[in-house]
């Protein structure tokens, strides 16, 4: 199959109109010498029947929530999506254009997205935001390259409770980017606000910090938004779990100027990593600073409202060098699930799935913390994720529990050495009672 | 249309979820950390549901119709790929569970890249980039991590002037300095100015390849030596792939490394946006540098390797867009070697056939033989008055979705065409029609190509107010602008 | 627009399939039994993509917009429905795999059956019927079956004058006469017409409650004392039970047999026409007459029973529109009782709102409270030389499904209008207030509503003519036409 | 849930409107006496994420072809369905739409109607079809209707190579309709002509055989269908496995009247039986006669070309007790769905699955003859679908290959008393060569 529509018969015709006898004299401005002398050694193509076969056994090979009771989050997020969020994505006019150049052609996709804009300054408390970002980690750095550009400092300050892996590739772009990255250290689980007094400085572009943080923990937003204010740094919010934001106040109410971080949780599957939805939002005042695409609205000629493309100029196509970010191609369907999975969701759909999150997760809590042996490591305020300090190698934990098709926790000591012996667990509404009791079960099962 | 906002009621649902179900905890979070009002609308699934398939008549995608926006391969996207990619040990696997629940994506990722590589010539890939200017980006970090390693502080980057703006923004992006190089009048890269542009500050030239005008740089051999003499690196974008698969191999255009956009050339499709993917590839030289973590297979086991020696480190968290290499890894999978080729040869087929058709009608720059694109140029129509702006609007009132226009820079009131081999003959012909009845009408009738669209759910929108007046998100007094 | 024939590209393929792989055999078929042409179409995946989307773009459904059609309960079908009945062991099993492995889906069908029992009141059911006129034909093959076995040859079914078409047709399937019973002056049956009609000849009345004038039959129960009273069944056509749903169970109006629509009151979309289902629920005496097989539990086992004494037989092979029934059964357990009766109590307020606000511009010829829907009359605007049809074609300009016309029989210019509990106050305004326009229209501008509709993919076609002259399969030389 | 929009709010509005207090008011015609008074006895309400769980459970509690070789047919398929098929077909316009009544405005189902009795026509070689019928058995006792109303005749003979199923359902409707079944023998696995010859008398108002019959086997059309002219009756060929018609001549070339059938095979999935897709083709003279909705071309008022429901006066719910049938409701989805994928496979791509599906299954029938004790029970062509005859109880063998993830062949002792012992066997283009040989080996090993 090659999805080429046209007949040897209508080649010949284009062939014939272009004069030219065989499709190779169109190729021949590619010298000789570099043409490829052998077929492509690639497997030999498979018809459709072949394919789902296939893949479908690769893909029976990997694990599957639907088959496990979850409890494994961190960063990523096994929660509900009401089904007429993928009957709508499914569209063909959503899913097989693009970016929304032609605007009157495209209106489907600017007032969604323009929706998508709204949400997320709703939930975040801001002013203005973009159409998306490759994923939270992106939003993250490229919040950091916002401030740095426009304080015209060169520090990042980041909590070492953001999540290690956006925290892995700030540093990747703060290195290509010339910016200096000061990590800021953790007290019972949030992050030191002594440390970050301390450390603050005049180079201090921004200060970064997780809301819900890693670990599930509730940072002190107001003090930290605080105390960057006062150092003139920018105040930068990253949200990784947004439904905890049906229950928690916006970190815009905290004074956060920019609040960037990743929407997966909301509307869309989990993919193995991938492709997820990063957002940034802001404060007006950032509103021409910000990267990627936004819509606007607008009126059409005939008086009519309408959306489009707005503040291209800061934009890679038009200002090329001098754009504000090289982003172009973002996420787009996924933010088209976010803001179906929100409308469907709805002000009390978020709360309540909020309020279940954080239900299950505490009671949750308790009962492992019940169980001999396991500690809540900190103790302070969390919303649906929290550290469990083991008496043995979470590793081990987490083997047993999969022979019981369950997925067990996160192991922190991968990226946290002095947590060797915690697990992230994460609990959401896709986590009945029964599937906590038995996880505790499990546990306790396990134990001398 | 009303926005979704103002179709809300209070006190609507549009969900039911379970109870919580277990003994109530009292919130231990402080009430000054709880929100008071969460303005989301209020609706009900058969709102949501009308809204959004409305939403969806207001929008076209290449399932409505013809999209030959060019540099952006708006091919045909395969169903099966949706279903493959929907299947739920792909949609429903947690990044984080074990890797030995993880075999099936991992050997899919570890086979994806050793199909690019043996379709680019490359010796290793990265899957982590999203999008192709992620590649851009993550391409030039390696460069740069690269000439560190070997003590060299070389700030330039070669750009034609003909590349997409994300080159120049990626490269600025990496603390690059970029040097724009001048298209000659045959389309292609101007040698005498990359000799002399190119010396030892030369870290990189970002070459496009068929650039963005469609045409093959056919010196691409000189050229890169010419940067290899001077211990530069060549840089591919590989945006245009699709009019090389299984012609030529960037590898043996002496390119050092490159990215791909699997959303174009390898069939994902475009979401009215993305997501996309921009895998990178390098050669061997350059192969610890890539971002950890890389897939290895060990014995009968595929593995993460988190330990590269010179990584750049991560440029995403966990591995790349993964449902977006499902997509892909199908298309080649049914494609085969063979199939491939014929991707490249009727792409470009249809490209020269349209070209050829248009010509009759409207300037062609660079009237040569053309790879995946074409450029034709607006200037005749101009001199009615009528704007490639204006054609291009005209284009909608006749069910097509118009080319890229204004790019690339160097063309002036420049139409970008890209068929794609998806499309067939007699698509191409209406087309060709179409732009034909809208020459004549430029001579004849200027007032309608210029006050076009007539037929879209909206007339012609003013993309200045929105500047002047950005109104980003709503507000309930903003509904009656 | 056109047909997918004249799309067709001699040589084009939409498929790839495998190759047999096996040892090839001669084909041992006579030459004279081997097909040399097969015209169908010829066509790529794109193609047929594209041609498929531009048809569903003219079509209407619920998920387009209000679609009062009355009789028909155009309620919103939830997508859930959709996503669970395409999980793989409900659409990928074998109606003939073994009992054993099947234990899912006759659990299913047990249960969606007792909770039919338990809405309706009857005492057992088969999901057999395909739809509601299977549902009648089954229904009245049982009574006939019954009344045999009895040594009774009555040979009479009365139905109201307003009853749907499918009850005589049904009637005369299976050999009975029928007698048309009137409806008074209230709306509803006639007593007096019934008992006179009534007597020892009297098989079967057929009655719809709500009828289709969306009336209750209040004197339902002495209806059935009457027809009990000569011995005849009382067979309830129950497809409006959408109004009913928790408020009263057909057995305890005296209802022998009925038949449910799945399709309408439990929400399993129309599919443009079908599928539907038809299950018909009986009472304990006529239970040995149910088609066979009926799925019975036994110890901790579903197991279909093929032995059912006095069974007419089957009227379907396999065991129903399964797939349907899986939309059915995940309604209402998602209902539950209280959602069930909120449903009816919410199609009634609708339907008298939208009643009342109608009134104001049309005729009501029967000025009742209502149940589910209603029926209005064209009779005043008819007087402006505007009929029913040009108002129902008016409504398509004004983006709204028109109401089902000219039925029931018994009204002029009949508009029977069923807003259904899935429709909002907004949208019953919107529509209201287009009905209010176009009788004002048909006062001061009726050529307007002659003429319409305007904005349709096409204008007003032409039904005549089709009759006349029918054309019903593609020939090349009619593509013109 | 309830899936009502309007809120407490606005039904307070209402009944402000309707000078109501309480819904209940408008109930007031259902006598108190016979009103529910207590609460209907329903499972408590589930939420979507509980449903999906409750019934994902019970799905995977079902055998799903997926996940075996699956070698049964007898009257459902197990056929290849290119994905494009539901990706159209879950497009709402389409289903969720009801009969096209209003044709201006339903154009989408009303051409594609008009496309697909095009598509029935070509392939079964008749002039005219309508647009579905419940199924194979119902449009089978439909023609047997036809033709006795047409005729004024009330004998129906049919051919015991008929799918059983479907004679029981005719039977089902004979006795209603008053018409007498005569059924006549098979020899050799086909219907047996001598016997057919004998039976024929006046009173036949039509002759029925099924093409390929229940066997698999590709009854002598012409001879049949001539003898049936002779004698005045009409010719009745059903078709259930239509796939074949990808290689074999249609009916309408050996002279049938009628041509009915069951199109699930064409892009339908097995549902565990149902929804599939009944069909009615016809000879020009019968038109008028046809159960059920037609569509036809037609012209609106500015002379462009249009489909409408035609021939009306047909149908129920104008000619009410005279109508043709009493259908009403039909299976436009399933409908819908051959039409794509007949319009996808296309000319080439029915022939080529059709020709595998011979070839595998000629394949497959050599191979099990080759083991000791299997025979093949008839020596006629047949397509897809052969009988065995088998060393021991097919029950039994089932058994054995189910436990290797086979799916045997249908037991006909079920349905013929005199072929206790054999299996009907189905291949199709979704069983490989593999498959074939597992079947082979797992049929052997089970011997002495
Ligand atoms: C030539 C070229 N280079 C780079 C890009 C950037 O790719 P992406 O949009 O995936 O970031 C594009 C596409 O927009 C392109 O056409
Ligand atoms: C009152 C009534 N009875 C019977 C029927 C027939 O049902 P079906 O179309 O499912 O055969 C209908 C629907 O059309 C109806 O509205």
């Amino acid at each position: 199959m090659n999805f080429v529509p046209n007949t040897k018969k209508e080649r010949e015709e284009m062939m014939d109109f272009l004069g030219i006898s065989s499709i190779t004299e169109l190729f021949e401005d590619v010298d000789a010498g570099i043409r490829n002398k052998d077929d492509l050694k690639l497997p030999e193509p498979m018809s459709e029947i072949e394919i789902i076969d296939y893949l479908g056994e690769l893909s029976s090979s990997n694990h599957n929530m639907q088959d496990f009771a979850c409890f494994l989050g961190a960063g990523a997020y096994y929660h509900f999506i009401p089904s007429v969020v993928d009957h709508l994505l499914l569209r063909g006019e959503f899913y097989t254009s693009y970016t929304p150049y032609q605007a009157e052609m495209s209106q489907g996709m600017l007032q969604s997205i323009f929706e998508f804009q709204s949400m997320i300054c709703e939930l975040t408390g801001m002013d203005a935001a973009n159409a998306s970002m490759y994923d939270g980690a992106s939003a993250l750095s490229e919040a950091a390259i916002l401030a740095a550009k426009y304080t015209e400092k060169k520090s990042i300050m980041i909590s070492k409770a953001v999540h290690p892996e956006y925290r892995h590739v700030l540093k990747t772009y703060a290195n290509a980017f010339g910016l200096k990255i000061l990590e800021t250290e953790m007290e019972n689980g949030l992050s030191d606000i002594k440390d970050i007094k301390t450390k603050l400085n005049d180079s201090c572009a921004c200060v970064i910090v997780q809301f819900p943080n890693f670990f599930g923990n509730i940072e002190e937003l107001k003090e930290i938004g605080d105390l960057a204010h006062k150092n003139d740094s920018i105040f930068v919010t990253n949200v990784v779990e947004p439904i905890s934001l049906g229950l928690l106040k916006p970190p815009g109410a905290f004074g956060a100027d920019v609040v960037v971080g990743e929407a997966q949780a909301l509307g869309n599957p989990l993919n193995y990593g991938g492709p997820h939805l990063g957002f940034m939002a802001t404060k007006e005042e950032f509103l021409k600073k910000i990267p990627g695409r936004i819509s606007g609205l607008t009126l059409d000629t005939s008086g009519e409202r309408g959306f489009i493309l707005t503040l291209q100029t800061r934009e890679q196509h038009i200002r090329r060098e001098r754009a504000t970010s090289n982003i172009c191609t973002n996420q787009a369907l996924n933010a088209l699930a976010a803001t179906i999975y929100l409308a469907v969701m709805g002000k009390h759909g978020l709360k309540e799935a909020a309020e279940i999150c954080y239900q299950r997760a505490h009671y949750a809590s308790k009962k492992i913390s019940d169980v001999k042996g396991f500690e809540m490591r900190f103790s302070v305020p969390f919303f649906n994720e929290f550290l469990i300090e083991c008496p043995k190698s979470p590793k081990e934990i987490n083997r047993t529990l999969l022979s019981k098709n369950i997925l067990g926790g996160f192991e922190v000591g991968k990226y946290y050495e002095e947590m060797e012996n915690c697990m992230l667990l994460c609990v959401t509404e896709m986590n009945t009672k029964s599937q906590i009791d038995e996880l505790v079960n499990a546990i306790a099962e396990g134990l001398p | 249309m009303k926005l979704i906002f103002e179709k809300s009621v209070s006190g609507r649902m549009g969900v039911t979820l379970p109870k919580p179900g277990v003994p109530k905890s009292d919130l231990n979070i402080p009430e000054e950390y709880l929100r008071e009002d969460l303005n989301l609308p209020e609706l009900s699934e058969i709102d949501v549901v009308r809204h959004y398939t409305s939403l969806s008549l207001k929008n076209f995608g290449v399932d409505s119709g013809f999209y030959p926006l060019g540099s952006c391969t708006m091919k045909y996207n395969p169903k099966i790929n949706e279903s493959i990619a929907s299947f739920p040990g792909f949609r429903n696997s947690h990044p984080y569970q074990p890797e030995g629940g993880s075999q099936g994506a991992l050997q899919l990722m570890y086979k994806l890249s050793n199909y690019l590589c043996e379709i680019t010539g490359m010796d290793a890939f990265t899957l982590q980039p999203a999008a192709g200017a992620h590649g851009e980006l993550t391409g030039l970090m390696m460069a740069k991590a690269y000439l560190k390693k070997k003590g060299e502080e070389r700030k330039n980057i070669l750009i034609p002037d003909s590349a997409h703006g994300t080159n120049p923004a990626s490269s600025v992006g990496c603390g690059f300095d970029t040097i724009k190089i001048e298209t000659n009048r045959k389309g292609t890269v101007d040698l005498e100015a990359l000799a002399a542009a190119a010396d030892e500050n030369t870290a990189v030239l970002m070459i496009t390849n068929p650039n963005t005008l469609g045409i093959f740089e056919k010196d691409i051999v000189n050229i890169s030596k010419i940067v290899h003499s001077h211990g530069g690196l060549v840089y591919l974008d590989g945006a245009n792939m699709n009019a090389m698969l299984g012609i030529v191999k960037p590898r043996d255009m002496g390119v050092d490394m490159m990215h791909l956009n699997l959303h174009k050339t390898f069939s994902t499709p475009h979401g009215g946006g993305g997501p996309g993917g921009g895998p990178v590839g390098v050669r061997e030289f350059l192969k610890d540098f890539l971002p950890a973590p890389i897939i290895e297979k060990k014995k009968d086991k595929y593995i993460l390797n988190y330990d590269v020696t010179n990584s750049i480190g991560r440029v995403k968290p966990f591995y790349g867009n993964f449902g977006v290499m499902v997509k892909a890894f199908t298309y080649i999978r049914m494609l085969g070697s063979q199939g491939l080729k014929d991707v490249a040869e009727n792409a470009v087929l249809n490209a020269n056939y349209l070209m050829r058709k248009l010509k009759e009608d409207y300037l062609l720059p660079y009237d040569v033989v053309c790879k995946h694109e074409f450029v034709i140029s607006g200037e005749n129509q101009k001199k009615d008055g009528v704007s490639t702006m204006d054609i291009a609007k005209r284009l909608l009132d006749y069910g097509f979705h118009p080319p890229t226009i204004y790019f690339p820079l160097i063309v002036k009131e420049a139409m970008m065409i890209e068929p794609t081999e998806t499309e067939s003959k007699q698509t191409l012909d209406e087309f060709a029609d179409a732009m034909h009845k809208i020459a004549e009408e430029a001579k004849t009738n200027p007032d309608i190509v210029k006050s076009a669209p007539h037929i879209t759910p909206t007339r012609r929108l003013d993309g200045v107010l929105a500047a002047r007046k950005p109104i980003v998100k709503y507000k309930p007094s903003d509904s009656d602008v």
